[in-house]
């Protein structure tokens, strides 16, 4: 029968252990692993360098936002920081006409997938509900209920395999999604269905407050083969690993073979956003001991010992880095203020009498203000 | 790269096109009015939306080989084959997310809710994703998705199966909100709602799933209106769903002691059509609003407060209300208890008439 | 990593294999097993005769049912037919102060915690939305919204643990029902909090129309160790290896061992429901070869093999069963009708003045057709 | 074998016991009158309920070594152990479910949902399992859960953190819905929601979490009233949460025109406590309602039909609806354009008196 497997509650406490896939040390060295050396061969020195470069540009970027929060340009921030390989090394797997449904913290991926960086933080200034076109990038806009976008992800994957497309859905979410009812039931109907969807969990050991082992009593990755879902645990912090199991997940569901599960087992060094302040839960040793294992340190060093960490790469991905966090700056203190009865737009794609009418009644409210100094009645407007 | 479908939608409400599928072997669509029970007349819309637009999907618990618990979806699996018609596994919130997953693509899902009391699972997603993406996305997502809901009591049932919930939509804003109450609206305003890009709420009456009527393919006046079914002078009935045909026998045995009802049906909960009731009340001066769903925060609240906003110096009386109760749905031999009938809408009527 | 179990859909959709606990073969001979047969050891002739009486007695209660829903006596009613071991035999291994969540289809259940003949049929006759008081007979309600009542189990497990008692919560629900967030959330809590709870999954074959294959590809048992839950695949027609592997879970359950999860595998005989007609959808050479698997064809053939199943207790059990059923029918359809108001009773503890506004409207409105023949005014009232 | 609790119910909401823990060393409640914020007041609400009655327990999300992310529970995980402050996995139908087993075994949870928009997920269990338990089981069990949730906008904050989903919660029967709107209610209101053998919808200003006030440990009146916090003659107007400070602030204004207004904080919700509202309608002649919840199917529309049914007579205007408008909620920058405030209010007092 079905006894627990090995790692109980206690393992997930510590979730260091090395019961991942692993293709680069922390100590930079390429670990050799015929399974899944395959699935990154392609990448030679160049592809290596532009790795590099993603991770310390969207770290860049995401200190940036953290600054322009702390400086009061934008409400909130929710840093990805220790996140980066997770993110790049998945994000960079895919294919243009692939769709990404992913939760807030994904900006990584959002910059794969060519959202405009200004877009990255249209929500957080407050100008808009969300920054991107879905259509124009292949990637929807972030869900903020946890774990609702792992059924869009579905029933996109759902339509593609109806129109016999190549393409792939991948949904991003947390440890702490796991508990969430939607992202079990999206396991149900992917495995029924056998659809192409990749299920992309970035386990940074926290949801808020509360570590993984409150949520799951055993490795995250163990979840989905009981739903017949394959799944992948690998080292989120090693940009190759996650992408040759990313790699491996979608080959897998553009043949047919349907959805894989891939737990990236990571670590969010930051805050849960700016708003939050981990002092009241989080020991600073484990942070410490996280710092170790830095996904950008570890490719670095990798780089070092093949002789690519030249002064001059260092010194180019820098002024990238800063070129980029200046037109993120630039483009989120330019940005412009939305009109105000632009508040009535986009609820319904035709027109609609009572909005139609509140609307009015608002746009007389505001020309009341215009036409004279002291508020003016309004009669027959509703506001 | 095409991501989302942006062809043109599908033919608009106001062009009726009863299209017949090119393969004469293949599913037909009506083409000369019919007598059809209101179940088949959603049949019936089902299979002609399905073949005017091959994005049209059906997701539902039950509705390929059973054909739904109530046969609506009959034959449709057979017709169009397990791609158009997803039987899919038990759980509402996935029903309604992986239907927002397909409209991202470019489909019309028209989602099958088995019972009104089974909703609630799904209403996260309905609420939080339905609703709010079009805004979310400053338009450029589209989520032309068609829930069905089988509503309303009376049919003897146990818990949960009887349950008027429509209100919890009309204050979701986003969502389009329809209930019908004969075969032709259920044929026409079906089409309709799965044309619109917007998310529509579809409220089938189910205890008048049997009843017949001709059904004429076509599309009829726009699902935003309210039509007058029975016209009148001294007072404005209005009501929608199953009680439509309660209020027009109401109308009927007050014609016969004097009183001259005109009773209109909403068809349309969100919006209401408040031009075409504004202008009854004017006229009357008296309003009863009756439905099925429990009276505090009910759709009758809502019409009673705008029509009393819009036509304060018409009313010639305070509105009344004639409404199930504040009370969780009966047990099926005390639910006459709790249903407005013809006995208690005419009292409503003497009500606002200051008998 | 985590590839699929060598069992897959295909497996799934004949789920006769014998890949489950088993102590009592199709033809009645006792099967060997050193690990469950301890937990039977105590089930002597007296024990078997028992059994035997009481599936006996819940098929004829359920027939009965199903004879009065056809003369409409009932609205409706959903047979157990087929599934009675996985009921008895499960119930009958549960202790008074232990506590039972249900779904609407273990009358077998309701029937061994004590609950009253008349209180099974009051729903279905539209008497009331419940039969008993949970707290008299250790089982709550049935919930009718599909696994809402595993959280409600995995809460009382909860509420068990605090209050340091001995007490076990069972909860009941279908193979449809694996596919609900909830009973993926309870798992989850029910994990996390290492509460005394036994998820009892009755794997009938059906969800109404739809096969189990639609809900899930790998066996239902399997889905449990992915939330840290050990799991039991038992041949749900024995109920002996029912309740064999119901004593391991309620045993590890009250020594601090936190929750199991069961598959018991069965087939719904029936209809969903007496509204069901599964001629659209079930092939009958299906319900031939389950026939053959009948839980209460088998327990005789033991009883015969060792001489119990003599003419005398044939005839006694019938008498009993057959008394059972009279009893049933005479206190359902002896069931007075409620009172009209006691509509309003029982939605809040205490006064509510809305809702009591509406009960002073509706006895005012009722009593003016009592004063007089024609319907009469009641001014001032709600109704 | 006792399964449920049948010990009689928490001290009764009138009899005021600012009850001390035993220990000495352990958690206290407040004996004095203090100066609290808002946030500060329903910890010590939830401290004393939790001296008060071992049954009562806290569940939610990040609500023990974080406090929650408004540390409204701050240090009680510390006073009262993990086995009465509970950290929940991620689900908010799992936490209102097992608060129902619970409830079934004899306790009295109180369950935190982080933010507004998150309690769909939950919104199943509360309407087909919390509300209609003591309904389905005629009785025998009942359901004392109170579900916390923050709820308004006005802090600028990202979807889904700052709705008002309380209409949804008052057309659902066997609910109570309070909102509160000081330090001093908050206390109160809340240890009467805790002791409430019904289950209640608690619903935060969250914007006002820190504003300060007096806070005496008393009950008050009972939950179910409404108060009148500022008197007036020619005009009713009735809200409640964070929108009470404003309408006092509106009457303030309103005065210094010569306008009196009599401002009402609902404070219930369900049942809204007519007989308030009403003498002070047959009083004013007027009323205008004003919250941040969408107009249509919101809580203003039940008021205004509620009233004009009981008090049309009176009725000098129709009644104005000051409210959110019918879209979802705006982003930060936008969200003063939804938001009433002081000029709408006035805006809508001028509009009632007909000016
Ligand atoms: C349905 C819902 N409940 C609660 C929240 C509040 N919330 C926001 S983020 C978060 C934790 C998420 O943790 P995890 O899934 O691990 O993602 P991470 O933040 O670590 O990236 C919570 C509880 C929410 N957004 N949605
Ligand atoms: C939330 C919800 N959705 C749908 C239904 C309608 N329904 C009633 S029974 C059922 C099938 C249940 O199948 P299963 O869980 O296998 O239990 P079984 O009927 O086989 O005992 C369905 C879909 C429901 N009761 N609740
Ligand atoms: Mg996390
Ligand atoms: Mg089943």
């Amino acid at each position: 029968m079905h006894d627990l497997p090995p790692h109980g509650a206690a393992d997930n406490g510590s979730p260091l252990d090395d019961d991942f896939i692993q293709l680069l040390s922390e100590s930079g060295e390429r670990m050799p692993n015929a399974e899944f050396d395959p699935w990154v061969r392609d990448i030679g020195a160049a592809g290596l360098a532009a790795l590099y470069d993603d991770l310390v540009v969207v770290r860049r970027l995401d200190t940036e936002a953290t600054a322009l929060q702390r400086q009061g340009e934008l409400g909130l921030w929710p840093p990805m920081l220790g996140q980066e390989a997770a993110q790049i090394g998945s994000a960079r797997a895919l294919h243009p006409d692939d769709f990404v449904f992913t939760s807030y913290r994904e900006n990584a991926v959002a910059y794969c997938r060519g959202v405009g960086l200004t877009d990255l933080v249209k929500v957080w200034r407050g100008n808009a509900q969300s920054g991107w076109d879905p259509a124009s990038v292949g990637m929807a806009v972030p869900a903020i209920i946890i774990g609702a976008q792992t059924l869009h992800a579905t029933g996109w994957a759902l339509g593609a395999q109806f129109d016999g497309a190549d393409s792939v859905a991948v949904t991003y979410f947390g440890d702490g999604a796991t508990s969430e009812g939607d992202v079990n039931e999206a396991m149900v109907f992917a495995a029924s269905f056998q659809v192409p969807v990749v299920f992309f969990c970035q386990n940074n050991q926290w949801a808020i407050s509360e570590p993984v082992g409150l949520q799951a009593r055993v490795h995250i990755a163990e979840r989905a083969p009981g739903f017949g879902i394959p799944s992948l645990r690998v080292d989120g912090n090693d940009v190759l690993a996650v992408m040759a199991a990313t790699r491996v997940a979608l080959d897998r569901a553009r043949s047919g073979g349907g959805p894989t599960f891939i737990e990236a087992v990571t670590y969010r060094m930051g805050p849960h956003t700016t708003a939050d302040d981990p002092t009241r839960y989080r020991d600073p040793a484990d942070l410490a001991r996280w710092a170790e294992r830095d996904p950008i340190l570890r490719l670095r060093r990798l780089l070092d010992a093949e002789g690519l960490f030249t002064p001059e790469f260092e010194a180019a991905t820098a002024a990238h880095a800063d070129a980029a966090a200046a037109e993120l700056r630039a483009g989120c203190i330019g940005l412009a203020d939305p009109e105000p009865l632009s508040v009535f737009d986009n609820v319904y794609t035709t027109p609609q009498a009572t909005l139609d009418r509140q609307r009015a009644g608002y746009a007389a409210y505001l020309a009341s203000f215009e036409s004279s100094d002291t508020r003016s009645s309004n009669e027959g407007a509703s506001v | 790269m095409t991501i989302l479908d942006r062809s043109p939608m599908s033919p608009t409400p106001m062009s009726p096109t009863p299209l017949r599928h090119p393969n004469a072997a293949g599913p037909v669509g009506l083409t000369d009015t019919t007598t059809l029970t209101l179940a088949k007349a959603i049949n019936a819309g089902l299979r002609q939306a399905m073949l005017d637009d091959p994005k049209v999907v059906l997701l539902g618990e039950d509705i390929g080989a059973l054909g739904g618990v109530f046969r609506v979806t009959s034959d449709l699996l057979r017709e169009f084959g397990p791609h158009r018609v997803i039987d899919t596994p038990l759980a509402e919130s996935a029903i309604i997310g992986t239907a927002v997953g397909l409209a991202y693509r470019g489909y019309r899902p028209v989602c099958e809710i088995q019972f009104d009391g089974f909703i609630f699972p799904g209403f996260d997603q309905i609420v939080s994703q339905v609703a709010k993406l079009h805004y979310r996305t400053q338009g450029a997502v589209r989520m032309p998705i068609t829930i069905r809901v089988p509503f309303g009591g009376g049919i003897g049932a146990a818990e949960h199966h009887s349950e008027s919930p429509e209100a919890y939509f009309t204050h979701t804003s986003g969502l389009r909100v329809i209930a019908v109450s004969d075969p032709q609206n259920a044929y026409s305003l079906l089409r309709q709602a799965i044309a619109s890009d917007d998310p529509v709420l579809y409220f089938e009456p189910k205890r008048r799933y049997h009843v017949k009527g001709e059904v004429e393919p076509t599309l009829g006046s726009p699902m935003e209106r309210a039509v007058i079914v029975s016209p009148g002078s001294q007072v404005t009935l209005i009501t929608y769903g199953a009680l439509v045909s309660t209020a027009r026998d109401a109308a009927l045995a007050a014609a016969d002691e004097g009183v001259s009802i005109e009773v209109i049906d909403l068809r349309s909960l969100s919006p209401v059509d408040y031009a075409t009731v504004e202008a009854s009340v004017r006229k009357t001066g008296r309003l009863v609003v009756t439905h099925e769903a429990a009276q505090s925060g009910g759709v009758g609240g809502e019409i009673v407060a705008s029509i009393t906003e819009r036509c304060f110096d018409y009313l010639e009386a305070a509105p009344v209300r004639v409404t199930g109760f504040d009370i969780p749905y009966p047990p099926a031999k005390l639910e006459r208890h709790h249903l407005p009938d013809l006995d208690r809408i005419l009292a409503g009527v003497d009500r606002v008439l200051g008998r």
